[in-house]
């Protein structure tokens, strides 16, 4: 489904991805683990069309080198920011709206929005309330929600467990869990590289910039060189 | 009584010329960071507009409505031909090409019109004012006052009720976000420009109704006064905007009916001086702008 | 020699040059060209003394002064009142108050008045400039423009209002304003090169490593402003003396445009670049001039363009910015071409003092931002002499520690001591002073400085005067293995060497703490092996206490002595490398746990769709 | 290597200058064709221009000078008043004329008077304008205190007891006019009932207006020399508070703009040079000026552009050559000039010439003449 060859990103004078190889088939989760630093948020902001990229990324068959960040979106790929970003001053509602606008026609957009609501209960209890006033936690559920609006045949998870409870952080973890059932193709962003790769079904351990180690999700959780990639040791 | 309930009325519509033209300013700032200077220019396309309309008999709410297309015109074009191509200059590089649009319009408005100021015939019902029994109050600032409350609420109901009016609120916090969600960035960008060439369009009409003729310099003291109106209320907020325009009115008519006749001259540095001490108080204006931007 | 002045000798040298040429080319057009030669001469010489004025702190600061046509204004009122006739100011300004009336001084009376009131007006006006710095002072600036127009226009006793304040005596000829002009250059062009020229261009290139170089912003701007005011104030008295006749609306909107456009199309960052561009803008208006009242060339017929001169300025402006933001000049000064530091400076190494007992302590420290702990009562200690690492997870805080440790934040708990000193509290650039020296995480260099020039800003802080903070640059460099790109602008240089500078930069302060915000990003393996044998070295070479936060685990652990693992704010390990590397607490953080509940698979989410195909399968 | 561009251009601009010979009169203008003053130095150069050409075709000025105009946009500014003086002084010009205003004729004449050059301003009323540049400076439209003379005059015979005075220190021209109105006015028995000031261009008149509504009676008329794009801001706002006093106002709203507003400023009266009424040499004229030009005849500045003309030719054929003080004696001495508003003469007068004013009413968007007037000497206000 979406396939990298030669990707490099850089920032002014960083070159913080040097030449990426990946494969993401049709319905799998695949993760990109690393430490701090290693480009895996770069890479994520490449495909999106965020950051200037060069190399080759095809998406069923269409190169996305170049495209604008609204382009590649309407491609039916979703990325899912670090951080959440979600619109502060916007209510939740607000936010879900924009995160389809562009996407549906006629009532399919109310359709949608109900099964967000469904999918995660607590945006229904909060829907007129500020996303600034939400809990860390359900600013990321509406961050996802909010990307999942677009209806994307791939998303782009950038560390989506970043600064939750590790009550929460369950919590997440099995929602993605369960949007791979629902026919979602997923890259995963995670420093967690345990529960990442619990829920993967392959994984890439990028260390400056490049690809050291790839493999099957449970196999490489076995790994001492994930451990080694992180800690050196 | 009378006098007092003049001065108010005074004072509201004054102050909601400002607030729309602050907000005219706010709208395209908060999402480019742009202060447009060239903004009064708008202004005096609309005048032109309604001048053109009036002198082929279309009839006021025609004319209107040519004028504010006129200036959403205008707006679209300086978008696409000045302001786009700059897209990534600082707030300085972008502030210095709207002055130099604006230098540019006025020569063209000079040589392609004339440098001479053109009336504008109000029909007479304009003219006249209204007794309420307690005060008499002028048709055109009653005018001034509703078309500003009807401005001010479509403007709300457009960025609160519509998908490219939330859009254009979303990317005054958060640009990047707003196109990853598939909304066109120059959309957007174009929208606002066009809010503000609609806003604009409004505020000439009052501001002609009111001084009865166009000239191509006209735009330089409306544009001066948003500039001062945004700076009070907040830069790039909305809310701070109105604020900040609806200050200045109040301010500035209140100095001219009581201040003393011998400090009356002073009254420009009069009413800068209490704008200095607001902001003294508050740097970040009265209702500082919100904003989440992420490089 | 000129070192001890506070001056380089090239600076001398290219300011010499640069009014040597403005000198040649202003008398040449001044006499070839008759009485109008002269005119357009001497206007081009009142207009280069303006844009320098302006140039001397938007091109040092990068804040773009929309303001300086207001001083201008002060200046020429000042003089024109002071100067003016006795009959004649009786009759132009019968309400004159009497403290102003009938002095009828000399002008070089008149011209000293001027000088204070630009530096009273620039005392009063400096401090919201200095204090805001970026976009908002340069916003700052237009409202001083308008505040001052509004007041002249106020003061119609003094001013006559907006009317028009005439009987000024037409004292500026050629050679006097040739006089001021090549004074301007030379005061322009070697203030660049002096210390607070050069930490004003510092905090151009970037606010917070100037700061981290021991810059206080306030004071170098308050400064700039101050100068460039009189400056500005003088240049105005000059305007006034050569039209003789002026009012407000002539130190407004379109003399600020002329000059801005002026500054920006030579190029504002360079003195050079205010003289070409002054040139090049004055012949553009004095052409378009001839053509503005319709011109027949015989076979084709201009039609009479009124304001054509402003439209020329408005495209010029737009071209610029547009296609040349840095001007036509660009970083360049003229002047005689520097040369490398040829092994000059013997490296002596200074001796090592022993000084076992002497640390950088943290202790609990706190910083919460609305409902986030960033960093939650942390201590440690780092030891001179000594390398500690400082590592975590994403998000752990060490961003915020950092900030806090350097003063870019102010901590709601705990202290953090130099050598027994508390620097909570302390502005930045006095906690770099107080021997405290950074790198950042993205690198932050003075990128359009050359390599000396970087490091003799943070020499600066501790030296007595610029040749010894001059020496002191070029021994480090040459240490650190940069003496051949000492002349050469900081951002041309590879990666590794910027890095490299970015350090010799930083113990230019002779810190006896420096503190590296992730040094290795961005390294290859090989780059990162040079790296480290130099940190080994320089720790000690320099007995320096040394916190280094990185992610290159590698790295990590084998340069360090001592590791502090923070996650979440709070401190969960410290100790040995080898220790840190078996701390389940440690490989927990970074890692991950697994979760507290099983996560299988295929198990639906909390939310429980009832729907397989609820979320659209495209 | 741009310091050579500088040069070079500057060469390319010796080479320019000028194509006019040594035996032409030449004129140069630092005329405000853009900004605030456009209002009356455009339709006046366009009268200037067809006195020019008309002359030049008719054998020259004199009978034997061809003119030349340079024309130099000043932008309604002083400062490029006095650097646009300076080129055409400095290039040679036997006549300089500067803008429609006091200050920046003054200005402008302090650079042309020790040069010698004779200086007319195309429409400044100012009494003291002459006075404060010297004996080359001269006016051509009538002054002030004779206008302000006429309209007091006026407001006596029509029996006007109160004035309301709205007057702006901005200029000379807003701040004199209605002070000389007043002083005729008292003098002749009248009072004031209030007077107010505003800044030029501040557009927002509601705070003026209210306080002229709240007086108590209302003022028999209320009197000002705003222009545009004061005047009429302040006149629809003025009605539209329901003020319905009647309103003078002096020449510088004896433009289409201020007539074109329509029924708002029926009945304002104003002084000015003259009215094209049936049967007039104005009419004439105003006929003659669209035909060959092709633009409307829309205010009476054109005529007094033309007559600047008129006045040009009688001083050189009076001087016989171009020798600078000659030619301005000959102004000085000039008597019964026939122009197209009627007779004008200087001699006798300190540089501001003596000639009719009309008085005109504003009806229906077209201008009505009330009556011709002179002013006697003994009325008029000391300058």
């Amino acid at each position: 489904m979406l396939s990298v060859e030669g990707l490099k990103v850089r920032y002014g004078q960083i070159e913080a991805v040097k030449g990426l190889d990946f494969t993401v088939a049709q319905g799998e989760i695949v993760t990109l683990l690393g430490a701090n630093g290693a480009g895996k948020t770069s890479t994520l902001a490449g495909i999106a069309g965020l950051a200037p990229a060069t190399g080759m990324i095809r998406f069923e068959n269409q190169n996305l080198i170049g495209l604008r960040p609204e382009d590649i979106s309407r491609r039916s790929i979703a990325l899912t920011p670090e951080g959440r970003r979600v619109f502060p001053a916007l209510t939740v509602a607000e936010n879900l709206l924009l995160g389809g606008a562009m996407h549906h026609k006629g009532g399919s957009l109310d359709a949608t929005r109900e099964e967000m609501l469904t999918l995660f209960p607590i945006l229904r209890e909060r829907y007129r309330q500020r996303a600034g006033l939400l809990s860390g936690g359900e600013q990321q559920m509406l961050a996802i929600a909010r990307s999942l609006m677009s209806q994307p045949r791939l998303l782009l998870l950038d560390e989506p467990s970043l600064g939750l409870a590790p009550k929460i952080v369950d919590e997440v973890f099995r929602l993605i869990a369960g949007l791979r059932q629902k026919g979602i193709t997923i890259l995963l962003v995670e420093q967690n590289a345990v529960r990442a790769l619990d829920i993967a079904d392959r994984g890439y351990v990028l260390v400056n910039g490049r690809i050291t180690l790839q493999g099957k999700g449970r196999e490489l959780a076995q790994s001492d060189e994930v451990r080694a990639a992180y800690l050196a040791a | 009584m009378e006098f007092f309930i003049q001065q108010l009325v005074n004072a509201i519509s004054l102050g909601g010329i400002y607030a729309l033209l602050a907000l005219g300013l706010a709208v395209v700032f908060s999402i480019v960071g742009l202060i447009n200077f060239a903004h009064g220019e708008l202004m005096t396309v609309a005048g032109y507009g309604l001048f053109f309309a009036i002198g082929v008999s279309l009839g006021l709410p025609i004319a209107i409505v040519v004028a504010i297309f006129a200036a959403v015109a205008m707006a679209l074009l300086i978008e696409r031909v000045a302001f786009r191509p700059m897209r990534r200059a600082d707030v300085t590089g972008l502030l210095l090409t709207s002055f130099a649009v604006s230098v540019i319009l006025r020569v063209l408005f000079q040589n392609g019109i004339s440098a001479r100021g053109m009336p504008v015939p109000m029909p007479s019902a304009l003219a006249g004012s209204i007794d309420l029994g307690f005060a008499h109050i002028g048709v055109i600032p009653l005018l001034s006052i509703v078309a500003t409350a009807v401005s001010l609420g479509g403007l709300l109901l457009f960025l609160k009720h519509t998908v490219v009016g939330t859009a254009m609120r979303a990317a005054a916090q958060d640009f990047a976000v707003v196109r990853l969600m598939g909304i066109p960035a120059n959309r957007v960008v174009a929208v606002a420009f066009a809010v503000s060439g609609v806003l604009a369009g409004v505020a000439a009409f009052l501001w002609v109704a009111q001084r009865g003729s166009v000239d191509p310099l006209m735009g330089f003291v409306p544009v001066l006064k948003a500039f001062v109106a945004a700076i009070i209320g907040g830069l790039g907020g909305l809310a701070g905007a109105v604020a900040g325009g609806f200050v200045l009115g109040f301010l500035e008519v209140a100095c001219q009916a009581f201040l003393p006749a011998a400090i009356l001259p002073y009254r420009d540095a009069f009413v800068l001086g209490i704008v200095i001490l607001i902001l003294v108080l508050r740097p970040e204006g009265l209702i500082p702008a919100q904003t989440g931007k992420r490089s | 020699m000129l070192g001890g002045l506070g001056v380089s000798r090239e600076s001398l040298i290219s300011g010499l040059m640069l009014a040597a040429i403005v000198a040649v080319a202003a008398l040449v057009t001044g006499f070839a060209f008759g009485a109008n030669g002269e005119r357009i001469a001497t206007l081009f010489l009142i207009y280069l003394c303006a844009v320098l004025s302006i140039s001397v702190f938007t091109g040092g600061s990068g804040i773009t002064s929309f303001g300086h046509a207001a001083f201008m204004g002060i200046g020429a009122y000042v003089s024109g009142i002071l100067t003016m006739p006795k009959a004649l100011q009786v009759s132009a300004l019968p309400q004159l108050p009497a403290f102003l009336a009938g002095h009828e001084t000399g002008i070089v009376i008149a011209v000293l008045a001027v000088a204070a009131a630009g530096l009273i007006a620039g005392l009063i006006t400096g401090v919201p400039v200095a204090r805001l710095g970026g976009s908002s002072a340069s916003i700052a600036t237009l409202a001083l423009l308008i505040i001052v127009h509004v007041i002249l226009n106020g003061a119609r006793e003094i001013t006559r209002g907006s009317q028009t304040f005439y009987g000024v005596p037409r004292l500026t000829t050629l050679l006097t304003a040739l006089i001021f002009a090549m004074a301007f250059i030379l005061i322009a062009r070697l203030f660049r090169d002096t210390g607070p020229g050069l930490r004003l261009r510092a905090t151009r290139e970037n606010d917070v490593a100037a700061q981290a170089c021991g810059v206080s912003l306030f004071q170098v701007r308050y400064a700039g402003w101050i100068l460039s005011a009189v400056l500005g104030a003088l240049a105005g008295a000059l305007y006034g003396h050569f039209l003789g006749a002026f009012s407000p609306k002539d130190f407004y909107f379109d003399l600020t445009f002329l000059l801005i456009a002026m500054l920006i199309v030579g190029g504002m960052l360079t003195v050079t670049g205010a003289i070409v561009g002054t040139a090049l803008i004055t012949a553009v208006i004095q052409i378009l001039r001839l053509a503005e009242g319709g011109i027949d060339l015989g076979f084709v017929h201009i039609p009479v363009i009124f304001g054509l001169t402003q439209l020329g300025l408005g495209m010029a402006l737009l071209l610029t910015i547009w296609r040349r933001p840095l001007g036509i000049v660009g970083l360049q000064e003229l002047g005689p071409k520097l040369k490398a530091l040829v092994a000059l400076a013997p490296a002596e190494t200074p001796a090592k003092p022993a000084s076992s007992d002497k640390s950088l302590t943290v202790t609990t420290l706190s910083k919460r931002f609305g409902g986030l702990q960033a960093c939650d009562d942390l201590s440690f200690t780092i030891a001179r002499g000594k390398v500690t690492g400082l590592i975590g997870p994403n998000g752990a805080g060490k961003t915020t520690l950092v900030n806090l440790i350097c003063g870019q934040l102010k901590p709601d708990r705990g202290t953090v001591m130099i050598d027994g000193e508390n620097m909570v509290g302390r502005a930045p650039h006095l906690i770099a002073k107080a021997g405290l020296g950074r790198t950042f995480q993205a690198i932050k260099l003075f990128d359009r400085m050359t390599v000396l020039e970087n490091v003799t800003v943070a020499a600066l802080t501790i030296e007595s005067n610029l040749s010894a903070a001059r020496n002191a640059a070029e021994t480090l460099l040459v240490r650190l293995d940069l003496g051949k790109e000492a002349q050469r602008l900081a951002g041309t240089l590879a990666y590794g060497e910027r890095r490299r500078l970015e350090i010799a930069r930083a113990l230019a302060l002779k810190p006896r703490y420096l503190l590296l915000d992730e040094p290795a990003a961005g390294m290859n393996p090989v780059e990162t092996e040079a790296l480290k044998s130099m940190l080994d070295r320089i720790r000690h070479d320099f007995d320096l206490g040394l916190l280094v936060i990185e992610h290159d685990m590698h790295l990590i652990m084998r340069l360090c002595d001592h590791i502090v693992v923070i996650n979440k704010g709070q401190k969960i390990a410290e100790g040995a490398p080898a220790a840190i590397r078996r701390d389940p607490k440690v490989i927990e953080a970074y890692i991950g746990a697994a979760p507290e509940t099983e996560i299988i698979a295929p198990t639906p989410s909390t939310g429980g769709v009832k729907n397989e195909t609820a979320i659209g399968i495209a | 290597m741009k310091l050579r561009l500088a040069l070079l251009s500057l060469t390319a601009l010796g080479a320019l200058t000028f194509a006019a010979q040594a035996e032409d009169l030449k004129i140069g203008l630092a005329s405000a064709q853009t900004g605030t003053l456009a209002f009356g130095d455009q339709p006046s150069l366009a009268g200037l221009q067809l006195a020019v050409d008309e002359i030049n075709a008719a054998g020259g000025f004199g009978g034997k000078y061809k003119a030349v105009l340079d024309v130099k946009d000043t932008r309604s500014d002083t400062a490029a008043t006095v650097q646009a003086a300076q080129e055409l002084v400095a290039s040679g010009i036997n006549i300089l004329i500067t803008p429609c205003d006091a200050d920046p004729s003054i200005a402008a004449g302090q650079i042309s008077q020790p040069a010698k050059v004779v200086t007319f301003t195309f429409c400044g009323t100012t009494p003291t304008i002459t006075s404060a540049v010297g004996d080359f400076m001269f006016g051509t439209y009538p002054a002030d205190n004779a206008q302000a003379t006429v309209l007091a005059d006026y407001a006596h015979e029509k029996g006007y007891k109160t004035a309301y005075i709205l007057k702006s220190p901005d200029s000379a021209y807003t701040l004199k006019l209605p002070e000389y109105f007043q002083q005729v006015f008292t003098k002749k028995g009248g009072t004031i009932a209030g007077e107010g000031t505003y800044s030029m261009g501040q557009q927002d008149f509601a705070a003026e207006v209210t306080k002229i509504k709240s007086l108590s009676p209302q003022p028999d008329v209320v009197m000002t020399s705003a222009y545009e794009p004061d005047f009429p801001a302040f006149i629809k706002q003025l009605r539209a508070a329901g003020v319905t006093s009647p309103v003078l106002g002096s020449d510088g709203i004896d433009t289409p703009t201020v007539a074109g507003l329509g029924d708002v400023v029926d009945g304002v009266i104003h002084s000015s040079a003259g009215l094209p009424s049936a049967g007039t040499p104005l009419e004439a004229f105003a006929k003659k000026f669209t035909e060959k030009t092709g633009k409307p005849f829309d205010t009476v500045y054109i005529a007094n552009g033309y007559e600047i003309g008129l006045i040009i030719d009688a001083a050189v054929k009076a001087a016989g050559s171009l020798d600078p003080q000659a030619l301005r004696d000959a102004v000085a001495n000039l008597k019964d000039v026939e122009g197209v508003t009627g007779k004008i003469t200087y001699a006798g007068t300190d540089r501001m010439p003596s000639r009719d004013i009309a008085l005109v009413e504003l009806k229906g968007g077209s201008r009505s003449l009330v009556k011709t007037a002179t002013p006697n000497p003994a009325d008029v206000p000391a300058p």
